[in-house]
C-alpha cells in the first residue's frame, strides 16, 4: 500500500520541521498519561485473563496513538463511536478507570450490568455509544447521529472508530455514503492494524490505501502514522473542525500495527511468525516520551513516579471490581424493554420460585476466542 | 370524524406527531417528494422540509442503522421500509442493535422508533413484494411488533408506537391500504393502547386469532359458519409482542376450540406459538385440536397467489374440523 | 458529476475520428435489430399492462444500448447475472421472445412456472441468471461466480448489471470487494440513469462519478456514454477481455436517462417535471440509425420492414403466451426443495382434498409499484 | 474407529468430501492458515490450497453472496460463518436468495451449499456470541436446518449436506464441541440420513424434545427423573426442516406427555411449532399440558449465563409439572 503518511514527530521523536502540535505543555503530558494508563491496564488485564480471573480481553499494546491522538481532537459535546480496541479513547476522554474494569468484571457496578462481554463498554455521559460485537454496526450509526446533530443545529459533531477489517462490512459503505450525501458532521477513523485476526489486509480488499476509499463518497481520504499520536491529534482535529463547520465529513486512516494477539482467545503464531517484532522499535509511547523528553517536558523521575501512581490506581480499581457481587437476578430481566412486560414478568418470577436466587457462577465456562 | 383509508390513517398520524414533537423525523427511500410508493408520506416533505422528511440513498440497512444513530441521539425517527421483503439487509441492524441497545447499555442508551412496512400478499407481487415476516420478529427479544387491521387502529396504533420508548416494528397490510374507508378520530391525543386485542365478533363456539388483513378473512369465515350455526370469536391481536395472552385465554376458554389464522408460511410461524401457549397454560379447556390456517411453506408465489392466500372458505374447513372433531 | 465520457458514435450519428466498431456489417445490424425490438418490445408490454393483460412491467425506453452493447461483448460461455431493466441483453444474447413474453403472463410455458412476477426472467441455457426483486443481491454472487470460473481454470468471465441505485446496496460493496481482492474475472456494469425510482442520483451518493467508486476496490472504472452503443460495446468488450486475460475485474458506469416511468406502476411528474424531455433527442436508437446509414448500412425501406417483422413476432408471442393456461397446482410445491419432503406433499394433497384444482385467477388483484 | 471430538468430526468430513470431490471449496473469515476461531478448518489450507479453503474479507453478506454464486456456477461450497450471532449480514442473501433460488427459476439453478455456523451458549461468549438462531431459519421455506448433538452425527450429517443437492443452515452447538470424544467412522461412505430424528433415550412415561448441546442436559434429567420413577424418552431431532414428523408424534403416542427444550429464547421459538404440530395432530393423546423449558425473552447475557441457560433441573421441574398434572 503506497500514499504519504502525515507525520507530526519523527519516529526517532524528533519535532518535524515546520510541525507545531497546537497543545500546551499540560495537554500533552495529559495525553501521554492516558497512553501509558491504557498501556498499564492492557497488561494487567491481560494478566487477569490468563489468571482466569476475567472471562475475556482485547489488547490494544502498539495503538495507543490512535486512541489517545484520536480522543484529544473532540470536544465534550461531540459524541463518538468507539471499537472494542480502544480503551485509552475512553481514559483520555475523562471515563473512570474503575468503571472501565467493572465492566471486564461484569459486576453490579459495571454500567452495563454485566450483559455484555469485557471491553463492551457504554458510557452516556461522556457520550461514548455503547459497544456491540459485530463489526461495521456503529458506522451507519454514526453517520445517523451526525444527521441529528445537523439537523438540531447543534454544535457537535460525531466521530467514530473501527479497524481495516471494519471497511468491508455492510455499515461501513452505508455509513460513508450516507454521511457523504447529507454532508453530515461526522469523521470516519479507520484503524489500520494491519490485521483483522488472521487475514492481513490485502486479503481484506485490493484497493492502494484504506483512505482512497473516501473518494467513493465524495469526501476527502487522508493516511496519517497512527504511531505518531501529533500527528493522529492534528489530521482528527482539522478533519473534526471541517465537520464543525459545515464541510462534510473525512476519513482518516491511521496507520498502526496489532502487535499483540487479536483477543485473549487468539494465537497470532498460527497465522503470521515474529512480523510484529519490527513494530516494537515503532513504539508509539516511547516515540511519543522522547519527544517529550527532548522538549524538556518529561524525565526519568516524572516517569517513575507516574508509573507507580498509576499501577496503584490500576489495583484499587481491580481490587474493588473483583470484589463486587454479580448483578441481581432482576437485571436479566430488565432494560429489555422501557417497563418489563406481564411475560417477562411471568419468567422472572416463575424462575425465583423454581431456583431461588442463589445462582453462583459457572467456574467451568471459558470464552473461546 | 373523517372517514378515511389505512393509507391516510398512517399519514394523518404521522402528520400529526411531526407537528406536536420536532423530533419525529421519516426517512426512507422515496418518502420524500414522491411521498411513498404507496403515498403513506405524501406531501409531508412539503409541510416539513427535506431535513426532517429524508429521501435515502437505496440501503434499507443504511435506513435503519441511521434511524438507530438518530434515536440514540434523541430523536424520533420513523424510517419507511418499502416494501417488508426487503428489509433484511437491515435485520441485523434490527437484531443485534435496536433490539438490544437499551439492555446491553444497562438502560444508558435506548431505541424509541418506529419501523414502518407495508408486508402480506394479495396484490400480486410474487416472492419479493408479498411476504409476511412477522414471525421473524416477534422471535427478537426487545422488539414490540405491531400489526392493524383498519384505519382506525392504523392511525391510534401508530401514534401510540412513535410515542413509546421502545423499538416498534409497525407492520402495514397493503392489501387493505385503500379499502374499506372508516371513520376515524381526528383528535391529537387519540391513540390505541399497544398490547390489547380487541374482539372484532363475540361468539361462542370457537376462536379464530387473526390479524391484519386475515381479519376481514376470519369475519367472513364466520359469516359462513354461523350459517351452519355455529358462532365464532374474532379476535384481532393487533399486538404480536407483547401478545395480550389474557385476550387469547379468556376466549379459548369461552369458546373451548381454536382455529388460528395468518397468511405467512405455517412452519415455525407466529401462530404457533399461540398454539403452544394455548397447550401449555389452557390445554384443559380444549375440545378439539387447534387448527392452524397459514400459507404453504413455499416462497410466496405469483400467477398462483390467489390459491396460496388464505380465504374464508379455506378457514371454514378448519373450522368444521374443529367444531365436529 | 463531471469525468470524460467515452464515445464511439457522435450525438448526431456521425462515426468519431479514430474510433472504429470493430465489429461486422451484420453484427452491427444485428444489433441494430435487437435494440428496436427491445424498444418495440417495451412499448407492446406497457400496452398490455395498462390494459389489464399482464401485471407488471418495466420500460427501459432509452436505455436500448446499455443493453445490447453490453450483451455483444460476451461469449457464450460467459455468465450474465442481469438487472430487471435490460430486456435487449436478453434478446442480443439470443433468448426467444416468446420465452420472455411467457414469464410477463405467468403461464406453464415460462420457464419460472409463473412463479415470480413479470420480468424476473432466468435462462440458464443462455448463462442468464435468475433476476430477483431485491436491489444488488445479484452483484456478490456474480464475484462468487467470477471466482469459481477462476478457480475451474474456465474460459468464461462473468458480467452483472445494475442501477445508480444499486451501487448503495451492501452487496455491490461486498461484490467489488470480493472481486477486487480474488482478482476475479468479472465485469461490473453500472447503467446510471440517474434516477432510483424518485431518487436523483444526488441523493445516491456524493461521489463525483459512479465510475470513480472503483477506486475504492483497486480496480479501473470507466466512464462510458450509455447511449452510444458501440462505446459501450467497446468498453465492455475491453474489460471482458482483461477480465478473461486474468488482469481482474473492472468498473463501468453507463450514462443514460430513464426516459420513462420506473415501473407500470410508478408516476414521474410527481417527482420530476419534463426533464426527461432532453433526453428524447439522444435517443440511442436513432442516434445508432443514423449511424448505419451514414455507413450506409441501413435505409428507409429496410427500416420499415424490420418494423413489420419485429411486431408480427411479438404478436405472434403475445398471442401464444396469452392464450397459453396458468401453471399447475402441482408447481406451487416443487422446487422448494429438490425433492418434495412429506410435509409440503401433505399440504398439497390436503389443498386438492378441500379445494379441488380448479382455482380461478382473481381478476381484482393488481400490482401497486 | 478413532475416538474424536465435534471439532474433530467437522475437520475429517469436510477433508473427505473436499478430496473425493474437486468442487467442494471453504470460504470464510480466517477460515485459512489460522484454521477457523474454533480449528474446524485447520490444516485445510495446507492439503487444498488457498483456491478452495479462502480467507475472505470481513463480510457476512459477502461471504454467502459469493457461496451462492461459486454454487450456481456448480461449486459445492461450504461457507463458514464465525459465530452464528454474524451471520445476519448475510440473512438477505440467505431468505431471498439461496433459499428460493430453486422455486423462482423454475429449477433452472439451485444452490447446492453447506452455511457451517457454531451457535448457543455456554462458553461465556454474552449477546454475541451465544444466540441459538434455528427458529428464523426453520420459518424460512427452503432452507434445509441441520443441528448435530455429537461428534458422530457431525460428522455423518455434514456429509450428507455436503451431498445434498438443497442448501442447508448447519448449526454446530459450540457448547460441546469438544467433549465429550466419541467413536466415527472413517469411512468414507459413512453419512447420517437428514430428516431423521433419533430417540437417545426410551422410555414411557414422557417425551422431551431437543437438539444440540441440549440433548446432554435432557439426558441428565432424565436422569433424575427416573431416581423419582418416571421413565423420559429423548428425542434428539437432528433435523430441524424437514422435521421428522413421525418420530415425534410416536414418541408422544407412546408417552403421552411433552416436554421440549431449547435454548434460544422461548417465544416464537423452534419447539413452539413442535407444540403447534402435537396440538393440532395428536392432542387426544395428550394427557399433560405441553411445558417448554427454553431461555427467557431476553438478550443473552454475560455474567448470568449460567442462570441463562437451560439446565437439568429446570427441565426436571417441567418433568415434574407434566407427570403430576
Ligand atoms: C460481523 C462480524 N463478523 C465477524 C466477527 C468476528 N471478528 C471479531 S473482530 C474481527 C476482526 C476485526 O478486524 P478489524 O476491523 O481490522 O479490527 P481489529 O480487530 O484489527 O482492531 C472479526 C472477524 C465480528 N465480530 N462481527
Ligand atoms: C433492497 C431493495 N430495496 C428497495 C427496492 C425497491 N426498488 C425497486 S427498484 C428501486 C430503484 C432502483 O434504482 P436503480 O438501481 O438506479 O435501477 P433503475 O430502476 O434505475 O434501473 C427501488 C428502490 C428493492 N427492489 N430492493
Ligand atoms: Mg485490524
Ligand atoms: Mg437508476
Amino acid at each position: 500500500m503506497s500514499q504519504d503518511l502525515l507525520q507530526v514527530i519523527s519516529e526517532s521523536g524528533k519535532a518535524l520541521k515546520g510541525k507545531k502540535p497546537g497543545l500546551s505543555a499540560d495537554e500533552l503530558v495529559g495525553m501521554y498519561r492516558s497512553m501509558l494508563q491504557t498501556r498499564l491496564l492492557d497488561e494487567r488485564m491481560i494478566n487477569l485473563q490468563r489468571q482466569g480471573r476475567i472471562g475475556f480481553y482485547v489488547p490494544s499494546t502498539g495503538e495507543e496513538a490512535a486512541q489517545v491522538g484520536t480522543a484529544m481532537a473532540f470536544e465534550a459535546q461531540d459524541w463518538v463511536y468507539p471499537s472494542y480496541r480502544v480503551p485509552g479513547l475512553f481514559l483520555q476522554r475523562g471515563v473512570p478507570i474503575d468503571k472501565m474494569v467493572a465492566n471486564c468484571f461484569g459486576n453490579e457496578a459495571d454500567l452495563c450490568l454485566g450483559r455484555q462481554m469485557p471491553v463492551h463498554y457504554a458510557f452516556a455521559e461522556q457520550h461514548l455509544v455503547s459497544i456491540s460485537s459485530p463489526i461495521g454496526t456503529h458506522i451507519i450509526q454514526a453517520a445517523g447521529t451526525a444527521m441529528a446533530q445537523k439537523l438540531k443545529g447543534d454544535d457537535g459533531i460525531t466521530a467514530v472508530m473501527f479497524g481495516d477489517g471494519g471497511t468491508s462490512s455492510n455499515d461501513f459503505h452505508s455509513g460513508m455514503n450516507f454521511a457523504g450525501v447529507a454532508r453530515a458532521p461526522c469523521v470516519f477513523l479507520c484503524t489500520n492494524n494491519q490485521w483483522a485476526i488472521s487475514v492481513p489486509q490485502e486479503k481484506q480488499t485490493a484497493s492502494e490505501t484504506f483512505a482512497i476509499k473516501a473518494a467513493a463518497y465524495g469526501m476527502p481520504g487522508i493516511r496519517v502514522d497512527g504511531n505518531d499520536v501529533l500527528a493522529v491529534y492534528d489530521a482528527t482535529k482539522k478533519a473534526a473542525e471541517r465537520a464543525r463547520a459545515g464541510d462534510g465529513p473525512t476519513l482518516l486512516e491511521l496507520l498502526t500495527y496489532r502487535r499483540g494477539p487479536h483477543s485473549s482467545s487468539d494465537d497470532p503464531t498460527r497465522y503470521r511468525g515474529n512480523q510484529a517484532d519490527s513494530w516494537m522499535a515503532k513504539d508509539p509511547i516511547l516515540r511519543f516520551r522522547k519527544y517529550l523528553e527532548n522538549q524538556d517536558l518529561w524525565s526519568e523521575a516524572q516517569e517513575a513516579e507516574l508509573q507507580t501512581e498509576l499501577k496503584a490506581e490500576i489495583n484499587a480499581a481491580v481490587k474493588k471490581g473483583e470484589s463486587a457481587p454479580q448483578p441481581s437476578l432482576e437485571t436479566m430481566f430488565t432494560d429489555v424493554f422501557a417497563n418489563v412486560p406481564p411475560f417477562l414478568r411471568e419468567q422472572y418470577e416463575q424462575l425465583v420460585r423454581d431456583e431461588g436466587t442463589g445462582h453462583e457462577p459457572d467456574p467451568d465456562a471459558a470464552f473461546p476466542l | 370524524m373523517p372517514e378515511i383509508t389505512l393509507v391516510q390513517a398512517v399519514n394523518d398520524a404521522l402528520k400529526e406527531e411531526m407537528r406536536a414533537d420536532d423530533d419525529v423525523v421519516v426517512l426512507g427511500e422515496d418518502v420524500g417528494v414522491n411521498g411513498g410508493v404507496f403515498r403513506c408520506t405524501a406531501d409531508l416533505v412539503d409541510e416539513f422540509g427535506e431535513e426532517r422528511v429524508i429521501d435515502t440513498p437505496l440501503s434499507e440497512s443504511g435506513i435503519i442503522g441511521a434511524a438507530i444513530g438518530m434515536a440514540l441521539y434523541g430523536l424520533k425517527p420513523v424510517p419507511e421500509i418499502q416494501f417488508a421483503d426487503f428489509i433484511w439487509p437491515a435485520f441485523d441492524q434490527i437484531t443485534s442493535e435496536m433490539a438490544k441497545m437499551r439492555y446491553r447499555s444497562g438502560g444508558q442508551f435506548t431505541c424509541p422508533m418506529v419501523v414502518r412496512t407495508p408486508y402480506g400478499g394479495g396484490i400480486r407481487g410474487g416472492h419479493y413484494h408479498s411476504q409476511s415476516p412477522e414471525a421473524y420478529f416477534t422471535h427478537t427479544s426487545g422488539l414490540t411488533v405491531v400489526v392493524p387491521s383498519d384505519p382506525y387502529d392504523a392511525k391510534g396504533l401508530l401514534k401510540a408506537a412513535i410515542r413509546s420508548p421502545d423499538p416498534v416494528i409497525f407492520l402495514e397490510p397493503k392489501r387493505i391500504y385503500r379499502a374499506p374507508k372508516q371513520d376515524v378520530p381526528a383528535d391529537d391525543d387519540y391513540v390505541v393502547e399497544i398490547g390489547k386485542a380487541a374482539v372484532r365478533r363475540e361468539g361462542t363456539d370457537f376462536t379464530i386469532t387473526c390479524y391484519g388483513a386475515m381479519v376481514e378473512v376470519a369475519m367472513k369465515a364466520c359469516a359462513l359458519a354461523a350459517e351452519k350455526g355455529w358462532e365464532g370469536e374474532v379476535l384481532d391481536l393487533r399486538t404480536l409482542v407483547p401478545l395480550d395472552e389474557q385476550a387469547l385465554i379468556a376466549s379459548v376458554t369461552k369458546t373451548g376450540r381454536l382455529v388460528t389464522l395468518q397468511e405467512a408460511p405455517k412452519f415455525s410461524g407466529y401462530s404457533s406459538e399461540l398454539s403452544a401457549i394455548v397447550a401449555e397454560k389452557a390445554i384443559d379447556v380444549l375440545e378439539a385440536p387447534i387448527r392452524r390456517v397459514a400459507g404453504f411453506d413455499v416462497p410466496f408465489p405469483f400467477t398462483l397467489e390467489h390459491v396460496y392466500m388464505p380465504h374464508a372458505e379455506r378457514v371454514l374447513k378448519a373450522v368444521e374440523d374443529v367444531m365436529t372433531f
